[in-house]
């Protein structure tokens, strides 16, 4: 079964390009908060075209290393380069204009405001002239309930607060304002974990479509079956440190899923899963 | 990809009144208390209050307070307080007395300095707040201290050992910018207006009502623009982020920092706008100018509809708010009740106009 | 010498300036050392808490001011019972020899406002209003008091804020709203008695109705000597600063002290005399 | 695969207990927010010793519909019944004490309270006499650390911040203070969106244990293989109306993923995750 | 079960001090503020100030305060304000007054009515707020305004047409209570000790303290007890849990609404408690007793840590902040420098000391 879901499947993989130079490099990251340590060193890279999966038990840092990959935590020790040039970024604004779009696990919406308002925060496109440039709300609106309908949720309006969206509706505009102002890396911190079945669908094609435009994917997943659905290479960290990077491939699911537990040992469900939670 | 028709006609979606959405609208509530309070005042009141000079009477303090009143409410919705804008506005009337009386300047050159003055004080709280992380609300009240102070010491200074500078009418007269920002405006309609006998007039035959005072119409004209803005402009759209969650609107990517730092500015400003204003009017400042208003400006917010908490409320509320708060402070005048009576009064009509209003939008939103 | 004056009102209040500028010259003039305090607001248990911090101090001399008897007599007690000699000033005439006072300098708020009333009075008010920017503040609502038992007539106390446009609004309300009106006293000068001028101009009555106000500005007393107004009441507060910080220094050098209280007040600026103060109150010394 | 899934388990299901009256029996509940409708009349039941999927497309109601049931919201119309009785809940505290431990969607905690705190949030347990009662510090730190340790997190300490742990550490303080303050009738809202195979393994095992203690478990997941891992009956909501209820083997996982799609069309992935997301 | 030993020795921490545990407590930090404004003043003021009667000058002030402050806290760690504190002060007084006063009532009975009154009050204020769903910002300040207006109706009433009563000195003279609320505390042993020579005497030998004010007793007892609530009760943690997030504390079965109604009757109880100590040391009330206290007491709790957005803060921070402020409020008098800058001087000590405060807690516990 598990041979079935790494070979048989619609995606095409294959290419890796091992040979592309890394859109983002982070070297020896360490972040501390305080006297806690969240990351201990964990080095890790995304080129072009592939799905870097970056796996972890909980509490292993996962999410604050791609914050400060996205320019909301600056690290405590490490170097980021961007096309090889080191980049020092100041706030998640400058890793925007570089290029990289994130859906964070919190999803970094405001909940007193409307779906479209929160969709094109921080990026409102604009009509008329200058001393009555104005946002373009009609288009707002319009793409909004478009790119919404893309991934399989159909919003009652546009203008309904997200924070009485429902939280699987709440997860896909964060996902589909990503990929909306789609970039040269896209990173997603368990965007799946609150869809439903088909919004999932939804997405993990929408990473194989960005993918093969040629944008370079971070996926974050505790579902060993979307991240080998999807994933090119495969990044696991444990307790503030890396455990090791794989190629698709070269890893059957049951090690990654192992690897995934911090190598620790699992309740007694093996069976009854098929293998894999 | 799925795909169902999204039309107006979701099963999902109970039919709602023209009347039931506009209600919605958080500066569409503050109507109901002006209604209200409106009505009470019209039982209760000497005739005269609604007469035309009547109103321009309680709309004059309504509208320097609703100029503050607007500048709070956009740092409130932004997420932060200031509680120095009534000591803003002690502090800007000297400096605009200084500039005129003292130094003699022109009022193209006052102005600016003044305004130029108060907005680097804004933005001096603003990146106190932002670089320490402070909550907005000690370090402008450091302000409040702080300014209210200065004013003193520097009124002594500039006028020579009294707490009022006087003199600015004998200096500002004939500068052609004065108009802009004293006296009444449209005076020539309003003589019109009253040969024609549209407009009461004194026995010496000039109108009662000499025109709008220019407070009133850079209150409406504030108004209209923040609400533009907010509603807008993608500067608004950052404001209301900044104010909801800073963290979410941080990773958003909205520059939360620029945005209040504005803000600060911006409310600094309307606190300069209205000491010029207030100073050209009356001719003179003293060191008590402004005094607790700050307050008086964030009640009116409130009453409008903004959150103390940010994220949510609207210009037009604290427009209506203010003249809430101003119709309410003046009002008792006019009517026959014992004055000793007043801040019951006053308490007890804020309180009944918050909650019709609250009342109001509850019933029509069906909200819980 | 160090000498301290706890006063009840603030540094920036126009008329407690002025008693800080007489404070000041006296200083000056003496080569006392004098420190002049007062609560931020008119709070009776904060003054007492500065006095009591004052008299910690040990001074030379001690000033102050006595709104309360009540609240304030044990601190004053204190002081007394300490061996600092002690002067009254401003309000307090009535108990300031029974708690131990040399003497005291200035003129009750009370009997000020019943001059002013009677004043008003005789110049044909039979309906006022008196302006209070300050209700609670029981040195101001004492003269209030003053002026309608002088005033004999009917007397509404309109409450007002620190704010001039509100005021020129309710006067102007009430002038609108009761035409019968024809007397207004206000408490301040500068906070009331312009803004009530103007307020009288624009409901077109200038003249008619008389405007008199506590405490001088330089502006009310150009609209009194143009007639626009009536009078300013000048308790000289000048002197309630000067005196007793003089009296104390000299006290202090060669044990000298006057025998009796100082009326510095009530002193009614009416148009002729209006035109020469205008200046000195412009300077912060009437 | 997808028989080896149903049949091939560790877990005892097999005696649904049809005959066993229910818990709680909720009739035609209706509930709206304003003009939105987000439950157009759904029927629900939860028998002791059960596990009940409630199961759905995002935005369906299924967090609506339990939050009627814990006593959040009142619904606008319908009938609740415990043990035949009808109940009119005023606060979420009312069903605690009528039995009811709830795992929000949204979690319900305060993020500046330590794990502690929270954990005994409303519930905490006292020591000592009369006019000095006070709570039991340390034993409520021990049991939180233990209890954490159990679905398999390991605390760094019990008083750090609840915001600042990482989402899956945060879901599993939920849960484990659900489970602690064992109940007649356990509500799961999607609980395994945020963990790790390890901590999603044990929540399923933990709700297998309870389930055999006679509590009644509400389980609502967007994870087929999870619900029908240890699913007795399956519920599915559609757009705030009920899709129809099956017993535990009468229905194929393809199916019920059908079903909770709500009958939409889904993308093209079928092959790639071996027929279930 | 997977395990491994949770001990002390984590790898993913690192050690830390005892230094940096401690400051980690948001009422440690305010103690940083407390050191930076005594060393001010050790280097500027008359040496009188630190005194054993300097101390107790300026602490008196500090506990009338303090004692406001600590309820503030705890209500704003609920999650809610309290404007009309201030005006309360003055309403129980008059209530407190005129049972004393005009119906000579004993102490045993004057007391508990005002209390009762207060705490009835105070849940007026929980019940609107909580039923409406208003902002307690809005509700307690219309409640400022009507609380402050009855102190002076009622004082007019009840003293005859007087803003001020007076009389409550002669009116508990000799009633047995008297002591647990006004005057000073351990009055023999401060006699004993000034007779020894520890104390200064004035020059007529009575020392120059009569003993430790009875407010400074009431304002320890309360901080103790209150920190004792909010760490150590169930009830504490409901508090805190309110003010955190009120919907995810009532889903976690917190009754809320009973907490943050109990929390505005322990408020306006606080409230009644400087009333009737103030009033009795005083010996009469006035309307404009405890005038602005509301925003000293907010201002108190802020310093001491508190977060005006709910849910974080302690009592005992409220206690060192009423410290700062009485300290530095008191404390300029004890210097040279000029009256006029006082208000410059104060906002400038709250910002320096807010700042330091922050300062020091950022370094030690190394956020970012
Ligand atoms: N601001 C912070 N202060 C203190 N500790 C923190 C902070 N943020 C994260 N941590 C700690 O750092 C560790 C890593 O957290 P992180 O959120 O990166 O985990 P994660 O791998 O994303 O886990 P999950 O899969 O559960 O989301 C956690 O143990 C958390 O407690
Ligand atoms: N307070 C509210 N006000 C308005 N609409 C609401 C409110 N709460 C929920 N809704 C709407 O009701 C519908 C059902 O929401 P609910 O949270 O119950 O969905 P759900 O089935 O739990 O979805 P998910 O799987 O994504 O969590 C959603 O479309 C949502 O927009
Ligand atoms: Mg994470
Ligand atoms: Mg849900």
């Amino acid at each position: 079964m598990t041979q079935q879901m790494t070979e048989d499947t619609t995606f095409h993989h294959g290419s890796p390009q091992d040979a592309a130079k890394p859109i983002i490099e982070m070297q020896n990251i360490e972040k501390h908060f305080g006297n806690i340590i969240a990351l201990a060193g964990v080095s890790f890279d995304v080129k072009p075209g592939e799905c870097h999966c970056l796996l972890g038990d909980n509490g292993a840092g996962k999410s604050t290393f791609i914050k400060t990959m996205s320019g909301v935590h600056k690290p405590t020790k490490g170097a980021i380069t961007i096309d090889g040039q080191p980049m020092n970024f100041d706030s998640p604004r400058d890793a925007m204009e570089a290029g990289i779009a994130t859906v964070f696990q919190d999803l970094a919406m405001i909940p007193l405001m409307s779906v479209t308002r929160n969709f094109f925060m921080g990026r409102e496109p604009l009509k008329g002239s200058k001393p009555f440039r104005r946002m373009d709300i009609e288009m707002m609106n319009q793409t909004t309930v478009e790119e919404m309908r893309k991934m399989g949720i159909n919003l009652r309006g546009p203008d309904q607060a997200v924070g009485t969206l429902s939280g699987g509706e709440r997860q896909t505009v964060a996902i589909a304002r990503a990929v909306y102002f789609g970039a040269r890396v896209l990173i997603l911190d368990e965007p799946t974990s609150a869809l439903g079945v088909r919004q999932t669908s939804n997405v993990l094609a929408t990473i194989d479509r960005v993918r093969k435009q040629g944008v370079g994917v971070v996926f974050i997943s505790h579902n060993v079956r979307h991240a080998l659905a999807v994933g090119d290479r495969f990044t696991v960290l444990n307790r503030g440190k890396t455990l090791g990077t794989a190629q698709r491939g070269q890893i059957t699911p049951e090690e990654l899923q192992d690897l995934m537990a911090g190598g620790q040992e699992m309740a007694q469900l093996e069976g009854s899963l098929g293998g894999t939670v | 990809m799925a795909d169902t028709a999204q039309t107006v006609t979701d099963e999902r979606l109970k039919q709602e009144g023209f009347g039931a959405r506009l209600m919605k609208r958080p500066e569409l509530g503050a109507i109901a208390g002006v209604i209200l309070v409106t009505t009470f005042f019209l039982i209760t009141a000497d005739s005269t209050m609604f007469t035309l000079s009547g109103i321009m009477n309680f709309m004059t303090p309504a509208a320097q307070l609703g100029i503050l009143a607007i500048g709070a409410a956009m740092l409130m919705i932004g997420g932060e307080f200031d509680l120095s804008i009534g000591s803003m506005v002690a502090f800007a009337g000297l400096i605009f007395g200084a500039c005129v009386v003292t130094l003699g300047l022109p009022l193209i050159l006052a102005i600016p300095l003044t305004l130029a003055v108060a907005a680097g004080l804004g933005a001096v709280n603003g990146v106190i707040v932002l670089k320490t992380g402070l909550p907005s609300f000690i370090v402008t009240l450091a302000f409040l201290f702080i300014l209210r102070g200065a004013s003193l010491v520097g009124l002594k200074l500039a006028s020579g050992g009294s707490t009022q500078l006087r003199g600015v009418r004998d200096a500002i007269e004939g500068d052609w910018l004065a108009p802009m920002f004293s006296g009444d405006a449209f005076g020539p309609i309003f003589a019109w207006l009253a040969q024609i006998g549209l407009i009461d007039t004194f026995k010496n035959g000039t109108p009662k009502v000499p025109g709008v005072p220019v407070e009133i119409l850079w209150f409406i004209a504030l108004a209209l623009v923040a609400t533009y803005v907010l509603l807008r402009t993608p500067q608004g759209n950052w404001i209301f982020a900044s104010g909801g969650d800073r963290n979410a609107a941080s990773n958003s990517g909205v520059p939360v920092r620029k945005v209040k730092i504005s803000l600060f500015m911006v409310t600094a400003l309307c606190g300069a706008l209205v000491a010029i204003i207030t100073v050209m009017d009356a001719g003179s400042t003293d060191a008590r100018r402004g005094f607790m208003k700050e307050f008086e400006a964030i009640i009116a917010a409130v009453i409008g509809g903004c959150l103390l908490t940010g994220g949510y409320g609207s210009a037009i509320g604290a427009f209506f708010g203010a003249i809430i708060f101003g119709m309410v402070t003046i009002g008792l005048t006019y009517t026959d009740f014992d004055q000793d009576w007043f801040q019951i009064f006053l308490g007890g009509m804020l309180l009944i106009a918050v909650l019709f209003n609250n009342y109001i939008r509850k019933r029509v939103t069906g909200e819980r | 010498q160090d000498i301290i004056v706890v006063a009840h009102g603030q540094a920036n209040d126009p008329f407690w300036s002025v008693v800080k500028n007489g404070v000041e010259k006296a200083a000056k003039d003496t080569g006392a050392n004098v420190d002049f305090r007062s609560p931020e607001t008119f709070d009776m248990v904060q003054m007492s808490q500065l006095i009591d911090a004052a008299v910690n101090q040990e001074p030379d001399g001690l000033v102050v001011s006595i709104p309360d008897a009540d609240a304030l007599s044990p601190s004053i007690r204190r002081a007394v019972e300490a061996g600092i000699p002690v002067i009254s000033m401003n309000s307090g005439s009535d108990v300031s020899k029974d708690l131990g006072a040399l003497l005291h300098v200035g003129q009750d708020e009370y009997t000020a406002g019943k001059a002013a009333g009677e004043k008003l009075a005789s110049m044909g008010g039979t309906v006022g209003i008196c302006v209070n920017q300050e209700v609670g503040n029981v040195a101001l609502d004492l003269r209030c008091q003053g002026f309608s038992d002088g005033f004999g007539g009917s007397v509404e106390v309109i409450p007002t804020q620190n704010d001039p446009a509100e005021v020129e609004a309710k006067v102007k309300a009430a002038l609108e709203s009761n035409p019968d009106i024809d007397t207004v006293m206000g408490l301040g000068a500068s906070l009331v008695g312009e803004p009530s001028v103007r307020a009288v101009a624009a409901v077109g009555r200038t003249g008619e109705v008389n405007v008199a106000t506590f405490d001088l500005s330089a502006s009310f007393l150009e609209s009194v000597s143009k007639g626009e107004a009536a009078f300013a009441i000048d308790q000289q507060q000048f002197l309630q600063g000067y005196l007793p910080v003089s009296f104390l220094a000299l006290n202090a050098n060669y044990g000298l002290i006057p025998g009796g209280n100082v009326p510095s007040g009530p002193n009614l600026i009416t148009q002729d005399k209006a035109a020469q103060v205008v200046e000195l109150s412009a300077e912060g010394i009437r």
